[in-house]
């Protein structure tokens, strides 16, 4: 490799890491920090509502009326992207309220590991509501690990199962609008949650509720209040002044010092 | 293409999957079920011929080998959910999976932050460059979670930011369309030129 | 034990990714790419659970003559016929390929053909002016519209150059700030996990 | 007014059989637009044409069947373009259906190029696809042989294919340039472990719906170039003055530019003719 010249021997961080490890550092201690004062009980900023995670269990219960079910996809990736793993809370909580309600749950995947995982937590979160006699194994669906062929899956079920509400909460490729027009010619309500930037617009044009890019990681602390989740909420924000700052004293520094600005040099260190 | 077997299977097909607009009909759910059972059949058959049967034929024999056993014992304990009594094994493979993504994430978004952070330090001195600015710091306002009565400032911000995020969703959508038409023009062409044997 | 070591060994694992792509030292020993081949080893392994899930459910159709249990026929057969020809010969061989060729992929492009359907239906129905945002988000997609399909610049010359200002801008400043957030957002959710806080998936009730 | 109520009441299915009119009506008579080189095409042409004889370009498919018809062609007039400077490809892809569109689209191609018609293992190889495709890349980087197995993407070994010997690491050394093409998800992993660490300039043929995405990539400077969409493709082949398959799709397209133009401005007409229904 390029970098394993002799001069290179010497280095704790391989080049060009510097700004990312002090980057993730900074997040880790920040998380830490929030983490502890949440666990002494001292008091947190509360977050701002976010109207479309709220709707959820307004969902549920509009799907109980009409006597439909509730469907629920993480999407098309496997669990590696974090915004999967972004919905498991989330399934968790819409697990939680189905059972409340006595609604079944469908649920789709895209993924063989990310059904596993969803498996696991839908039959632990009815556990969890003390009504393990409505996990039903039959509904909780891996379609195909091809986007199409899972799309087509999803417009099939739709078509005959007719669910009330629709939660996509995940990332989403090209099959997304697919799914919203599916769920549009139900007449379902619809909620959705990505960061993936190209089904964005379908999904705010389309859908009842959009969480874009970050909300869809809050959504879980702002729909528990779990005063965990909500610290590490915090440390996002105090991240995101650092970073707004670093871009405002960069531009400046660019600015009066030229090209060759010392701060930017330094970050791709 | 390669005959009229093909051509006619092709059609046909298209024309099935074509139908769902219409309405549901036995057409589209023949089309739709052979199509998911294909995709799954051909997943598995993938794996098998391209990955799992190299690596058994060629990596477990070599000196050394043994080594590749681990993670496929590893991935073979999903199994064990079929398995009453045995099922937490499964959470194993689940968790080192879990970790190992997360431990991607951890190690290569921060570049692509940092890619991002640098690639703002613009130079003031044009227009262009500090309405950017003010349309990415104004989205980064749109963000903040922690203060429920944002103060004026902030709000007026987020504003700027929100139009910002609007108008690239907008551009995105626009951008979009024509991708779109132009994949369903591929099949049309299809029908028309390779079935119908129409034009050219 | 049973809850929490499969959650160590993950914070074990991404640690383990983190030091080998960071650090000199742990980069030197090469452990990274062998560790990387393992992992995707043991990904391919799973590749039957699916099968498996997708078996229960249509045999279980069949056997209580669900409402169009036929289909489930269908499909499966279509799923055994097809791995177990792909057992015994590679995918590139005739009959695979020209399974693959010409029922999967007019199929497929069908399928993403289906979306200009949507698209169109999705735009007559969502971009309707109610107030400034709905605007905005309707010139902006107008814009774009016109100047991708090469018809803007016959409208006007400078249309190119307002596009290619709106990309600068606003797209550039607007898209970069939902990724900058995004990317925090998935730092913190990494974070959460290796630090065991989020086990949901786990099917903990801890979260 | 009983229009304007019919219209409220419009069934979706009349717009789906205006799409199919357009669509149909494009296929047999498309109009001919030639569009004017964009910058961002211009960049990428340069970025090729920068390429030395014999110097390593790696291509990252991601793409899949749906996108062939808007990518294809440019795939086509990139690799044609980089067999007519000399340069070594190397193909690879992210999933079981790209490595087969990298295989067809670099096999047609090879056709106009006897070094590369018969010089498979020399000029070109096609690496094929690999489960988790993106861990598979990143261990390219540190050698590629290793990150797949040794096979091709027919099974065949790499050992001994003088391309794999002569560019046996996916870095600055051996690649002048990688390129991804993407109907999305390939131009990341491209950017954090090709371009950012290695510094193997990368550039993107994407999809036209991920041209906007891409942006701040390329002011970044992440992303050395953008060849975007069947406009790009035809942007492309004009430039390397070879056959226009693009050109077809940007008349085309342009006949649903105007239609959906129509169908928004419907939409919108109904809603506030109509007494504002929302």
């Amino acid at each position: 490799m390029y970098w394993n010249g002799p001069e290179d021997g010497a280095r704790l961080l391989l080049p060009g890491y510097l700004g990312s490890a002090l980057l993730a550092a900074l997040m880790v201690a920040l998380m830490l920090l929030c983490l502890i004062r949440a666990r002494r009980g001292l008091s947190l900023p509360k977050l701002r509502r976010l109207p479309a995670v709220q709707v959820l269990e307004e969902m549920v219960g509009r799907a109980t009326e009409m006597g439909r079910p509730v469907h629920m996809t993480p999407g098309t990736d496997d669990p590696r992207n974090p915004q999967v793993l972004a919905s498991f809370p989330i399934l968790r909580q819409l697990t939680l309220a189905a059972a409340r309600y006595d609604t079944p749950l469908l649920h789709t995947s895209a993924d063989q590991i990310v059904y596993a995982l969803s498996d696991a937590t839908i039959q632990q979160s009815y556990i969890e509501a003390g009504r393990p006699a409505l996990y039903d194994p039959e509904n909780v669906r891996f379609l195909s690990d091809n986007a199409f062929a899972y799309a087509a899956a999803v417009m099939g079920i739709f078509r005959r199962e007719r669910p009330a509400a629709n939660v996509m909460f995940g990332n989403f490729a090209a099959e997304a609008l697919l799914l919203i027009e599916a769920g549009a010619e139900v007449g379902a309500m619809q909620l959705a949650a990505t960061s993936n930037v190209f089904q964005l617009p379908f999904f705010v044009a389309g859908c009842d509720h959009t969480l874009i890019g970050e909300e869809m990681y809050v959504a879980a602390a702002s729909v528990s209040g779990d005063p965990v989740l909500t610290s590490t909420v915090v440390a996002q924000d105090w991240m995101r002044l650092v970073v707004a700052v670093l871009v405002l004293a960069g531009a400046v520094l660019r600015t009066l010092a030229g090209p060759a600005d010392p701060l930017r040099r330094w970050l791709q260190r | 293409m390669s005959g009229w077997p093909a051509v006619w299977t092709g059609a046909l097909l298209t024309l099935a999957v074509l139908s769902y607009l219409y309405q549901d009909n036995p057409a589209w759910r023949i089309t739709e079920h052979l199509y998911v059972g294909l995709a799954a059949g051909y997943g598995l058959g993938y794996t098998w011929q391209n990955y799992l049967r190299p690596v058994l034929e060629n990596q477990v024999p070599a000196p050394g080998g043994w080594i590749w056993l681990l993670p496929l014992v590893l991935g073979a304990l999903l199994y064990t959910r079929y398995i009453p009594g045995w099922d937490w094994l499964a959470r194993f493979p689940l968790g080192i999976w879990i970790g190992y993504g997360a431990g991607y994430v951890l190690a290569y978004l921060p570049r692509v932050v940092i890619g991002q952070v640098t690639g703002s330090m613009v130079d003031l001195a044009s227009l262009t460059n500090i309405a950017l600015l003010v349309c990415l710091l104004g989205g980064f306002a749109t963000f903040v979670f922690t203060l429920p009565d944002r103060p004026g400032a902030l709000r007026t911000a987020g504003r700027v930011g929100r139009y910002a995020i609007l108008i690239a969703l907008g551009v995105a959508f626009g951008g979009a369309v024509l991708y779109r038409f132009t994949l369903l023009y591929g099949q049309v062409h299809f029908l028309v030129h390779d079935w119908l044997g129409f034009g050219r | 034990m049973r809850k929490d070591l499969p959650v160590w060994l993950g914070s074990l694992a991404g640690g383990f990714v983190v030091a080998t792509r960071w650090f000199a030292w742990a980069s030197a020993t090469g452990l990274d790419r062998t560790v990387d081949r393992l992992i995707v080893a043991s990904y391919a392994v799973a590749a039957a659970v699916g099968f498996i899930g997708l078996t229960r459910v249509h045999l279980r159709a069949i056997d209580a003559r669900r409402p169009l249990w036929g289909y489930s026929i269908v499909l499966l057969v279509a799923m055994y016929g097809y791995a177990g020809l792909l057992f015994f010969q590679p995918a590139s061989a005739p009959v695979p390929d020209w399974i693959f060729q010409n029922v999967m992929g007019p199929v497929f492009a069908t399928m993403y053909g289906l979306i200009a359907f949507f698209i169109t239906s999705a735009a007559y129905r969502a971009f309707r002016i109610r107030n400034a945002e709905s605007a905005v988000l309707l010139v902006a997609a107008a814009v774009a519209l016109l100047g991708n399909s090469a018809l803007g610049t016959r409208i006007w010359p400078g249309w190119d150059g307002l596009v290619a200002w709106i990309m600068a801008v606003p797209v550039t400043g607007g898209f970069r700030a939902i990724q900058v957030g995004a990317a925090l957002g998935a730092l913190a959710t990494a974070v959460r996990v290796l630090l065991g806080l989020e086990r949901s998936h786990l099917g903990s009730a801890q979260l | 007014m009983t229009l304007i109520a019919r219209l409220q009441h419009l069934d979706r299915r009349w717009l789906y059989l205006g799409v199919l009119v357009v669509t149909v009506v494009g296929s047999i008579w498309p109009p001919r637009i030639v569009p004017r080189p964009s910058p961002a095409t211009r960049a990428a042409y340069d970025l090729a044409q920068a390429v030395p004889p014999g110097g390593g370009v790696f291509i990252y498919i991601e793409y899949g069947l749906g996108s062939s018809e808007e990518l294809d062609p440019m795939l086509a007039a990139v690799l044609g373009h980089l067999a007519s400077r000399g340069a070594r490809i190397m193909l690879a892809a992210r999933s079981p259906e790209s490595s087969q569109i990298a295989e067809r689209v670099m096999t047609s191609v090879a056709r106009r190029f006897p070094a590369y018609e018969n010089g498979y293992g020399q000029t070109w190889v096609n690496l094929g696809y690999r489960p988790a495709p993106d861990v598979a890349l990143r261990a390219a980087t540190s050698g590629i042989g290793a990150a797949y197995n040794q096979v091709d993407y027919a099974g065949n070994t790499l050992r001994g294919m003088s391309i794999v010997d002569d560019l046996p690491v996916l870095d600055r050394r051996h690649f002048d340039l990688a390129y991804a093409f993407d109907s999305g998800d390939g131009f990341a992993p491209m950017i954090y472990y090709v371009g950012t660490p290695m510094r193997v300039p990368v550039a993107v043929g994407a999809i036209s719906m991920e041209v906007p995405v891409l942006q701040p990539y390329l002011a970044a400077g992440q992303l050395a170039a953008v060849i975007g969409g069947a406009r790009g493709a035809a942007e492309y082949e004009a430039l390397a003055g070879q056959p226009e398959q693009a050109n077809v799709l940007v008349g085309a397209s342009a006949l649903a530019a105007v239609y959906v133009l129509v169908v928004m401005a419907l939409g919108n007409a109904v809603a506030h003719l109509g007494g504002g229904r929302r």
